[in-house]
């Protein structure tokens, strides 16, 4: 990846010495419930932050609302925390006005899926280089406890006494019949591998996205907790799937809710231009006129 | 000889009634009249029937109008079809195709006017050029001889249209013309309704829209971002801009919905550049969460609502001034925003350059209110001064500032703080739709919550002494008040010089920023009042109400306010102002207590 | 002893606190007092600080009232934390932690109380139950013992609580709660705090919310279908009704966002079924568009909207009621809707069986503003009496009217049309967002636009005589009045009671219709009044502002209104009448001119 | 599929006498252009609905905003030209309120892949019996030729007068990958089997999709019009496509936009239990307690 320093934005350049987890950690602390697997998702990132080097003002952490969607606050990049379900637009519109920033976007699985669901499709399809990571936790942790749009069907919650009557999405394959370049899934019980995950995401040029089954203590359901997942996960790695194969990708997505595959479903070997990129070619070919 | 005239023509689809009209505003403008072009259509997107009205003039027009002067029908069905769009009078001249088959004095009309002619128009295209097709051409030769209007223009506009299209099509049309030219002159009108040749003033007039102006001003106000969603009659600002911002450094996107269009200007007005978004009352109603986004974390914006009819889908094609509640009200919580709203055409580069400037100095999203009819609307204008303008920038932290630890809401005299922007080394913070601290961290502290609600609210103060938002026209002393706004406020203006060129005591007060509400301004064109009234489009009267909120009235404050799609001309205006000087002299004020 | 009393604690997640809160008030119930907790937490879902207010009495509790009579303070950080929230005064009586090691001389208060007690809390549960878990009952027996609460109520409360978890745990318990009583007894108070005895009444109170009431109000008023999306502090509506609703042959969708919720609604309105909607701010602004769908396409509905603090995200566990304004006004175009509020936990019944009663007489959506306060503290209630309530069914198509030619937009005297849905032969007929001709078929015209929109408002007219949904308490001839609302109004009515009886001249308004503006209700109370204060919880007074639109006000006509989260105690209401009393007194009415 | 007479709604039984066109018409002329796609397509709907013989106002037809979303009110049904992007959920609305109602929902490209792009996963996966028609035209007809989500890469439209930079939505493999049941394309170019194919959809037990490449005569691709779509469709049938494939359906999808292919792409062998059934067994297992 290309990393270019900021230069139209009348920002320095990048920083020459190598960064430390504490450049990208906050002062505010988090008010997660003790034990959520949110924790393990910071401290995966302020590593994938140090492994690539850029500093954090060069960063923008955008979210939508939820317990995820507090993460902005617990790094020193530039954060947003917008509204519910509005994380990627307002990241698109901040990438296309500057695209020399890294430019994260995180959320819940309500935030992603259900409320901002219909956001999804076209941030992929126009292929801004954004890293979208989702904190799937099947459940509405904020709001204490109701369905989520990942709540598997039958599963009793405050919003669903008698079990919900709904198929749950399946993030992983939509965003494969999507046609994100790059789509990965991760677990904090797995610190190491959601690490290079999410330093592979934000290297990739062009949309990227991991989901990451990160528990929620106090309204998850107790056999979808760490130590559970970290028991049932298969790593794609160990099974020898072919990143590169889109059509396999979709096959192993269809059993999320049923296997815990971690790692890369798929990465494409030739990333097309993305949309950034174009921008700034058609920017300067109107501009030379 | 005449120095206003007003001409109405309506026909089906296939008759070019419509590029008759664009024909004419261009002669007129090459010609050096002023003129304003009003375009109407049925429901059909293509075909079905089809109308505009052209007023033109030797000073420049303020409004499109009432009675027409001259009405074109080329069949009676669809002319009917327009209502009070095309109001005739006695004293109108009435056209029409004679292959209508009626009678002059048989017209499908509720007046029977002075001077009704049927005009073989089918024919004397068959005859000249051989295809109906050119049938617009002998309605242009025909107003061109009756009405004096541009011969010379017309015939260079059809020359420059036609020219690719070949020798025989180029002539066939010319022909056309003449012939439509040679039967007006064969057949003198009863009345002298030539147009008053025009008061040259060297300048390059144009034709154009608001819709282009606002994106011609948004690009020279520095915008470098757009983000939005087609809906008429908003689009041709996107469509406009999609073309040239990229010149500017700038990019634009036509997002999957209106909320994303707002919420990635939000998100490049966080990364540092000016930006904005157009829509109309529905995408504005969907954009009101993240305006309230915007209001508290203070990032800069400017959201353009083109109004159409309302409620919901209303009257998708028709002009309207019913979202102002929704401008200033919709979002939860304490909002304040200021809302601004152009009075024409040409305004809409001055009212959308100061919205942007607003909008930066105050940190704050700024609504700008056009309409249908500015924005869809052609007029012939002088070519806009931008040398008056100065353009604001947003201000930024200073390295002292940032260095001495940064707080991005820090509570100031102005209630202003600097803004950094992701790049800005040591500017980082935590933007949010949370309520927070001047640091940024969330908060849930009513006491935090009332500091900061006062410092959004109170920033905005300084705008309520913005005078020069507001335009004033007529004695200071006056007993009668008329005030109005955006598309009304031509309307408005005309009547208040045609009352007080008949003796009536009367002052106008148009405002262009809306809200807040300047309590001052008003109070000040109150002070003489005895009787007052708002002209404006939506059925409650929405500013009346608006500034009942804010300032005390005079005692006889009313409402002349009509739903949508037809403007209320000015001599309804007029008249009420009549009724209002008669109660005044039976009824003089009681003394002040 | 006391007839009114209000507790306030503080402490940590593990503390207990929140359900010795619990305890508390159903002890309270159950002996036959009134009473009103209110629970504040931190911004962690989990663990970090929490707090609650009792207030308990012998007649019903009106509001949550100002500074405490007693202060439980598990540790000073936490308390606090909660500033405002937990005033305490001279008069207060504080209870500590003995080992936060604080001297009784040199606690962290602005204020020194008459009474400051270090108990060791957590020494006597270790004591007594071999638990620091059981401080919490340590803590409800000082409560009894020095305060008189319902010694026996609270031990059955505990007896119940614990029963399940087998012997040694429920005895644990007892000792602890014993072990409170019995210090409380061996260190009597210097000053007499005990609560007076209940008023007992034989009614069967009970513990409830607002929210609550409002899902078993909506099934009592024939809701067949709710459609929302949970939102912070609605939610609960929705769980409660996702509990009952399949039993009365009704259905719910937890919808993928607040826009298909209410989408999901008008499609059940439509389908002929009465259906509502729940939210808070946020999800309120995503709704307008739609509202606006069903004020043009005239379908019943209810959208409830439980205030917290705005703008934006906010503080979402808050309450405010600053969404007065997008209630009434969000959504572009000429649209009104009616806008209700309840004062109180019990009152949510009455005017949400209300609301549905509006909205299907009226063919119109009606939104309910409740607030964080109404919908989560928890009240001791009298049962509803559901007799005198009338439920309201949508005016349906006679079969001659269906056999004439249906026109479902019919212009009647009324306004109201005779509404079909599908199933119902001959009653086929376009609903949509687009304006209409009586039919239904879709149309620009003016004309008919104008008629349609006179038919949508004028027919919520009749609710402008409607002084049923107003309270008004005081002399009908006071000089001084207070308007006030919704969460708000029970610390109005409070203060006005106090203030009279301390001879002040003010009577009280309080209109549980919020919009239309009933304006000869308000002409009338302002009949004589020389000054008036409105009294709200919004940072801008927006009940204030939207009274001014529509009636003249007495000249005085003020505003006391602050931001969210924390109430105005009755005490400074009381506080600004004393002042506009002297006022009065110094400058006596001018004459009316 | 059970046809159920409508019975709790107060409505009479279906009608005995077999239906007509004219009895699904309604006096509302279409102001569509002279030779809109969209022609075709509400006649196709007249003669599936005569062929599944339930009477108009026992039918709701719902629609977002559009040209194509005017097709409601060329019927007899109980028809609703809702807002823009939102025909989805108040449909779902009156079929959960009332579930002997046959439901019909339509709109465009733009109604319900991009603005409504949000409501079409949760739809699917909670399988109420609705059939779902998009005019697929690749264009904003209504507000006259702006690029739509179906609009094809590098297209020039009044919005987009340097070509589309985005890569189109994939209306068939979005709606395979949400989990429809009966998933199939058709063309007013061929009038029988796009009826035969609407019929089936709305006998088909539980969400049903149909996208239709109805082309936009005054702002489409002239190369995408009656003449071409006709000379250039290969009926899956002719093919021989096993219906009953999902993942070959999905394949075959991938090819939207190069290829045009017609028929059914996948309906569901077994359909699972609808939404509505699981609403009405879960009232009568409630009322009876
Ligand atoms: C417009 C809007 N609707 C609803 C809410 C309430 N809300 C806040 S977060 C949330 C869902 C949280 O779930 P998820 O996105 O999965 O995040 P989690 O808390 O589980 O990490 C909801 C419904 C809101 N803040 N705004
Ligand atoms: C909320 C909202 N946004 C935008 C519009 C304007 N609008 C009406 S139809 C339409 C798109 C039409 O395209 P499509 O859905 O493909 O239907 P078509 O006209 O092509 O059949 C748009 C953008 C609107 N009416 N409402
Ligand atoms: S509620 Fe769940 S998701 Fe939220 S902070 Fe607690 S454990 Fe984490
Ligand atoms: S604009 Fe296109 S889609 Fe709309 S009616 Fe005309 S041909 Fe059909
Ligand atoms: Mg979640
Ligand atoms: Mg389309």
């Amino acid at each position: 990846m290309s990393v270019p320093s900021t230069t139209d934005c009348g920002c320095a350049p990048s920083a020459a010495a190598p960064l430390t987890i504490k450049d990208f950690r906050s002062d505010l602390k988090p008010i997660w419930c003790p034990g959520c697997g949110d924790y393990g998702v910071v401290t995966a990132l302020y590593r994938a932050l140090v492994n690539i080097g850029r500093p954090a003002h060069e960063v923008a952490f955008i979210s939508g609302i939820g317990c995820s969607s507090r993460i902005p606050g617990y790094t020193t990049a530039y954060g947003f925390n917008t509204v519910h379900g509005r994380a990627l637009p307002v990241a698109q519109g901040i990438k296309m006005a500057n695209p020399d920033l890294l430019v994260l976007v995180a959320g819940g699985d309500g935030d992603g899926f259900s409320i901002g669901g219909g956001h999804v499709p076209h941030a992929i399809r126009r292929n801004l280089d954004l890293t979208y990571i989702v904190m799937d936790n099947h459940i509405y942790g904020l709001t204490k406890g109701q369905m989520s749009p990942t709540t598997p069907r039958g599963a009793k919650t405050n919003s669903t006494t008698y079990g919900s009557l709904e198929e749950p999405v399946n993030p992983l394959l939509y965003v494969l019949a999507y046609g994100a370049g790059f789509v990965a899934q991760g677990l904090p019980a797995d610190m190491e591998g959601l690490t290079k995950m999410i330093e592979a995401a934000i290297r990739y040029p062009g949309f990227s996205f991991v989901n990451i089954q990160s528990p929620c203590v106090t309204f998850g359901d107790p056999n979808d907790q760490m130590k559970v997942q970290k028991a049932k996960m298969k790593k794609l790695a160990d099974l020898g799937h072919d990143p590169t194969n889109r059509l396999r990708a979709m096959d192993l997505a269809q059993a999320y809710g049923t296997e815990l595959y971690t790692g890369i479903f798929y990465q494409n070997p030739t990333p097309p231009e993305t949309y950034d990129q174009m921008i700034r070619a058609r920017q300067a070919e109107l501009q030379a006129k | 000889m005449l120095n206003d005239m007003i001409i109405g023509m309506a026909g089906s689809g296939g008759d070019g009634i419509v590029s008759a009209g664009d024909a004419l505003i261009s002669a007129a403008a090459r010609e050096g009249y002023y003129a304003m072009l009003t375009k109407s259509f049925g429901s059909q997107i293509r075909g079905g029937e089809s109308s505009c009205r052209l007023r033109v003039a030797t000073t420049p027009v303020l409004n499109p109008g009432g009675t027409l002067d001259v009405a074109v029908v080329l069949n009676w069905e669809d002319f009917l079809r327009f209502g009070g769009e095309l109001p005739v009078g006695t004293d109108t001249v009435v056209l029409y195709e004679k292959k209508t088959g009626v009678e002059p004095a048989a017209i499908p009309l509720k007046v029977q006017p002075g001077i009704v002619l049927a005009v073989p128009m089918a024919d004397l295209a068959i005859k000249s050029a051989g295809t109906l097709q050119a049938k617009n051409n002998v309605v242009l030769g025909l107003l061109a001889g009756w009405f004096n209007l541009g011969r010379e223009a017309i015939l260079e506009g059809i020359r420059r249209k036609f020219a690719k299209k070949g020798a025989e099509v180029l002539q066939g049309n010319e022909r056309a013309y003449a012939a439509g030219l040679a039967y007006a002159d064969e057949h003198p009108l009863t009345r002298d309704m030539r147009l008053a040749p025009p008061v040259a003033t060297g300048a390059k007039r144009r034709v154009t829209d608001g819709n282009e102006i606002c994106a011609e001003a948004a690009l020279f106000a520095g915008c470098k971002f757009f983000g939005g969603y087609p809906i008429t009659p908003a689009t041709e600002i996107m469509q406009y801009l999609q073309k040239d911002i990229w010149k500017h450094g700038g990019s634009l996107l036509q997002a999957e919905d209106e909320i994303a269009g707002i919420a990635a200007v939000v998100g490049a007005s966080f990364a540092g550049k000016k930006a904005m978004t157009a829509t109309s009352g529905p995408g504005f109603s969907l954009k009101s969460e993240v305006i309230g986004l915007a209001s508290i974390a203070e990032l800069p914006l400017v959201c353009v609502n083109v109004q159409r009819g309302g409620p919901s889908t209303g009257l998708p094609t028709k002009t309207e001034q019913a979202d102002l509640f929704a401008a200033v009200f919709s979002a939860h919580g304490d909002t304040v925003r200021p809302v601004l709203a152009p009075i024409g055409v040409s305004d809409v580069f001055g009212v959308t350059v100061e919205a942007f400037n607003i909008a930066e100095a105050y940190q704050t999203p700024v609504i700008v209110l056009s309409d249908q009819e500015i924005a869809q609307r052609k007029d012939v204008i002088d070519p806009v001064d931008t040398t008056p303008f100065k353009l604001i920038e947003r201000l930024k932290p200073t390295p002292e500032e940032l260095a001495a630890g940064y707080n991005r809401f820090k509570i100031t005299d102005s209630g202003v703080s600097p803004l950094s922007h992701p790049g800005m080394p040591g500017g980082s913070y935590l933007a949010a739709g949370i309520e927070h601290n001047e640091h940024g961290d969330p908060t849930s502290s009513g006491e935090m919550h009332e500091r900061m609600n006062n410092k959004r609210l109170n920033k905005l103060n300084p705008l309520k002494t913005r005078d020069d938002l507001f335009i004033l026209e007529g004695d200071i002393d006056a007993p009668l008040g008329v005030i109005s706004w955006g598309g009304m406020a031509g309307a408005a203006l005309e009547a208040v010089r045609t009352a007080r060129a008949q003796g009536i005591p009367v002052k106008l007060l148009i405002p262009k920023l809306l809200y807040p509400i300047a309590e001052s301004v008003y109070r000040d064109f109150f002070a003489s009042l005895q009787r007052c009234v708002v002209v404006e489009q939506s059925h409650q009267g929405q500013l009346h109400r608006l500034i009942r909120m804010w300032v005390d009235v005079p005692r006889d404050f009313t409402s002349l306010a009509r739903s949508g799609a037809n403007p209320i001309p000015p001599a309804a205006i007029v008249q009420r102002l009549r009724v209002m000087a008669e109660s005044l002299a039976n009824h003089p004020a009681t003394p002040a207590p």
